[in-house]
């Protein structure tokens, strides 16, 4: 059966090391803090100038000054550090985030993404997405495999206006977790009961497959 | 040296048509409201704003869009704003995207007197037409420039009455970055206060980059995305 | 996570003969005491070194000099030091002489990840020799490169367990610069505290920077220049 | 008479404004702090990381985390601000700095200054002075008008390596007050019963002197 969002973020955050600075993007990848292993001390980066964020403030505890990057009101940490968006994107580009997760639109076998515009429709801007993966050592894409019409999400070549080329590193999907290099997706792990045929078939893009592939465990 | 201003009225007076303004703030967070109450009041059109994003439809640079004006928006992410994509579609409003660490560094870049700076961000996108590339040690970077503008508006928390400047938590985001940028700095704070009652340490922009300063009044300070937990946790 | 160690000993033991090295300070102020003694101790050679100054005879880098740990040195001034002078003059040691504003610039770079940047100073100097000159708006910059550094050993006056760096007055100078920059950063501070204990919002260096800190030991602080008025000034 | 140099830096702090950010130089220019005329605010800025400097200590009351671009210690005054060496010398490359006063050892007419570095002698390095004369919007120099074996050092051209090029605009000596323009020194004040035909004497490179030159008033 294919992953939830919830379980999604729940395999990506087996991804997290101790001392890990993450930057984890809108959407799914913003629950992965919710699945921190236990034992490990991660801290996260928001763009828009915090060191240390923490969980969501309890009610009547919001603060406008204190949001993240999704402008969601939020609290911080001990050891939590404030600074400006040129430094915030300073650390970003010099690589001192260890790892960042987002959401995508559609991936390529040499991991481009795109996710920030869609021809035709209202564009709302790239934000800190083109920053981010233009900058981070090491990228991890939560996304579904395929779109709401069933097309694969997972292409020989982005279709869509390109957020940043050659950069992810890995693919957490609803079917699969995937390694992106030498221009296929090289399939790791399967989501529980989802067979490779199934992984194959929706995946459009050079899909490598060697040996069994493990069922994902959390 | 008298950099005080008795509100946003008086120290906004002189911005005529057609400036370019930048204005500080991420989101709804760490904005200018006086002063963009005060634009609001005169009227002052044809401006071109640089800010990261575009406020909501009844708050922040909405209420600029909704009197029309804003000829041109300079800005990494502009969702939110309903009367923004019409004015968009409609090309009343030119508009310009660009990522948000760019924004930040090209912001910087000014206040540091760097012409420009190079960034991979938007390296093999469309961020990347018409703009110079060039290779460093195996990576291609943009050759992005620093802004031009004639004011920057900027909300602090603290300030003193020599334009020094201290922000509160996640609302400090481009403020320092822009008042170093301005011909003309404008700050705004939520308590002015005499020389040396701000500890000299933890000044965020110092004075000599900060023209004007006013004491705001009524600050709504709205909260866009409302998160809370229902329980306490650790 | 942890980043914190003992002594300087502990904290610099894998600098290898070779390294490159960044050291904070202007002056004796807000030198790397710590760190600097426990180089002398191991006697880790052919060290390149950047810092602003060379130190003094019997201080700071001096202690280095004095025991022929150094192949290179950068910086922008290097008086005040007369082994400095025999070493250069003797052709034991190389000086590559850098704009003070310049090596503070490079070391930026390195920490907000922008390969060069362009700056003003030595243009039509000796220093643009072999550098690349661009013209912006009609005038001319030298392409200047960020730095690469083994290590960066800086000295802050608090700290935390998270690496979360305070400087103190102008101590401050170059470390948190050279602290952004470091491949690998080591911290030393007067005081070290537990996460929590220092102002979010007062912090100069964010924790991400730094990879290593302790509590260093017996700060002499030594001071260059004492000037003094006899009489109380208002 | 030809001027002291507490007579030099009293004629510079003429040049100041009410609300000037200055930066003074090692040397006369620091004494120019001096003389700051009443019922004006000026602020000093010290390129190692200080904005709002004041005078040296009480004895017994020096700090040693507190010293100018010149070692000295030093105090701070109210509204005082501590930042990095990068945002010192941004701040400076921005024209944020008013007035920028240094010694030099020729300058000349067309505006080049030379004040680092003699061949053949011990090279102790430019500091900040290059960034500062490539960057400020207005240089005064502070200097003598003749070396000590009474030659000129406003010169044609300067014979020194260089500081900066076609960057001072004023000059004040121990003999005259000159402006640097278009090509030549531009003779403006004579010091107390120094002749014009002294200054033209010692001054090598080219010397306007239009209508009465005045004598300088303190």
């Amino acid at each position: 059966m294919s992953l939830d969002k919830f379980q999604i973020a729940k395999r990506i955050a087996k991804e997290l090391q101790d001392g890990f600075y993450v930057n984890l993007g809108i959407g799914i990848p913003t629950m992965v803090a919710n699945y921190i292993p236990e034992g490990i001390k991660v801290v996260l980066q928001s763009e828009n100038g915090l060191l240390g964020m923490g969980p969501f403030p309890e009610e009547g505890k919001e603060d406008a000054d204190l949001i993240n990057a999704g402008k969601q009101t939020i609290t911080t940490l001990p050891g939590s550090a404030f600074f400006d968006s040129a430094m915030s994107f300073g650390m970003i580009r010099s690589g001192k985030v260890d790892l960042t997760v987002l959401g995508a639109m559609e991936v390529s076998e040499n991991g481009d993404i795109a996710n920030w515009k869609i021809p035709g429709k209202m564009v709302k801007g790239m934000g800190g997405a083109m920053d981010l993966v233009a900058s981070a050592k090491n990228i991890i894409v939560a996304m579904m495999h395929t779109n709401p019409k069933g097309e694969s999400k997972l292409l020989p070549a982005c279709k869509l206006p390109l957020t940043g080329v050659k950069c992810v590193k890995k693919i957490v999907s609803d079917l699969a977790v995937m390694e992106v290099k030498d221009g296929a997706f090289h399939l790791l792990e399967r989501a529980p009961g989802v067979s490779v045929e199934e992984i194959q078939s929706k995946t459009a893009g050079k899909l490598v497959i060697q040996g069994d592939i493990p069922e994902m465990e959390f | 040296m008298k950099k005080t201003f008795n509100n946003a009225e008086e120290a906004t007076q002189d911005i005529k048509d057609g400036a370019v303004i930048m204005l500080g703030g991420f989101g709804l967070c760490g904005i200018p409201e006086n002063c963009i109450a005060a634009l609001v009041k005169t009227g002052v059109k044809e401006l071109t704003c640089i800010s990261n994003n575009a406020g909501v439809d009844d708050f922040g640079i909405g209420l600029l869009l909704k009197k029309h004006q804003l000829k041109k928006m300079i800005a990494s992410y502009v969702g939110e704003n309903s009367e923004f994509e019409r004015q968009l579609l409609s090309g009343e409003l030119e508009v310009e995207l660009v990522p948000q660490g760019t924004l930040a560094t090209r912001c910087m870049a000014t206040g540091y007197g760097m012409p420009a700076i190079y960034t991979p961000a938007g390296v093999g996108t469309e961020v990347a037409e018409g703009k110079e590339i060039r290779n460093f040690n195996g990576k291609d970077y943009l050759l992005e420039y620093a802004f031009n503008s004639d004011f920057a508006l900027v909300k602090a928390w603290k300030g003193d009455t020599d334009g020094n400047l201290l922000y509160r938590d996640t609302a400090r985001n481009f403020n320092p970055l822009m008042a170093m940028a301005g011909k003309i700095t404008i700050a705004e704070v939520e308590e002015l206060v005499a020389p040396g009652e701000l500890d000299p340490n933890n000044i965020h922009t110092p004075g000599i980059y900060v023209h004007r300063i006013f004491q705001g009044a009524n600050y709504e300070k709205r909260i866009e995305q409302r998160t809370v937990n229902k329980k306490k946790e650790a």
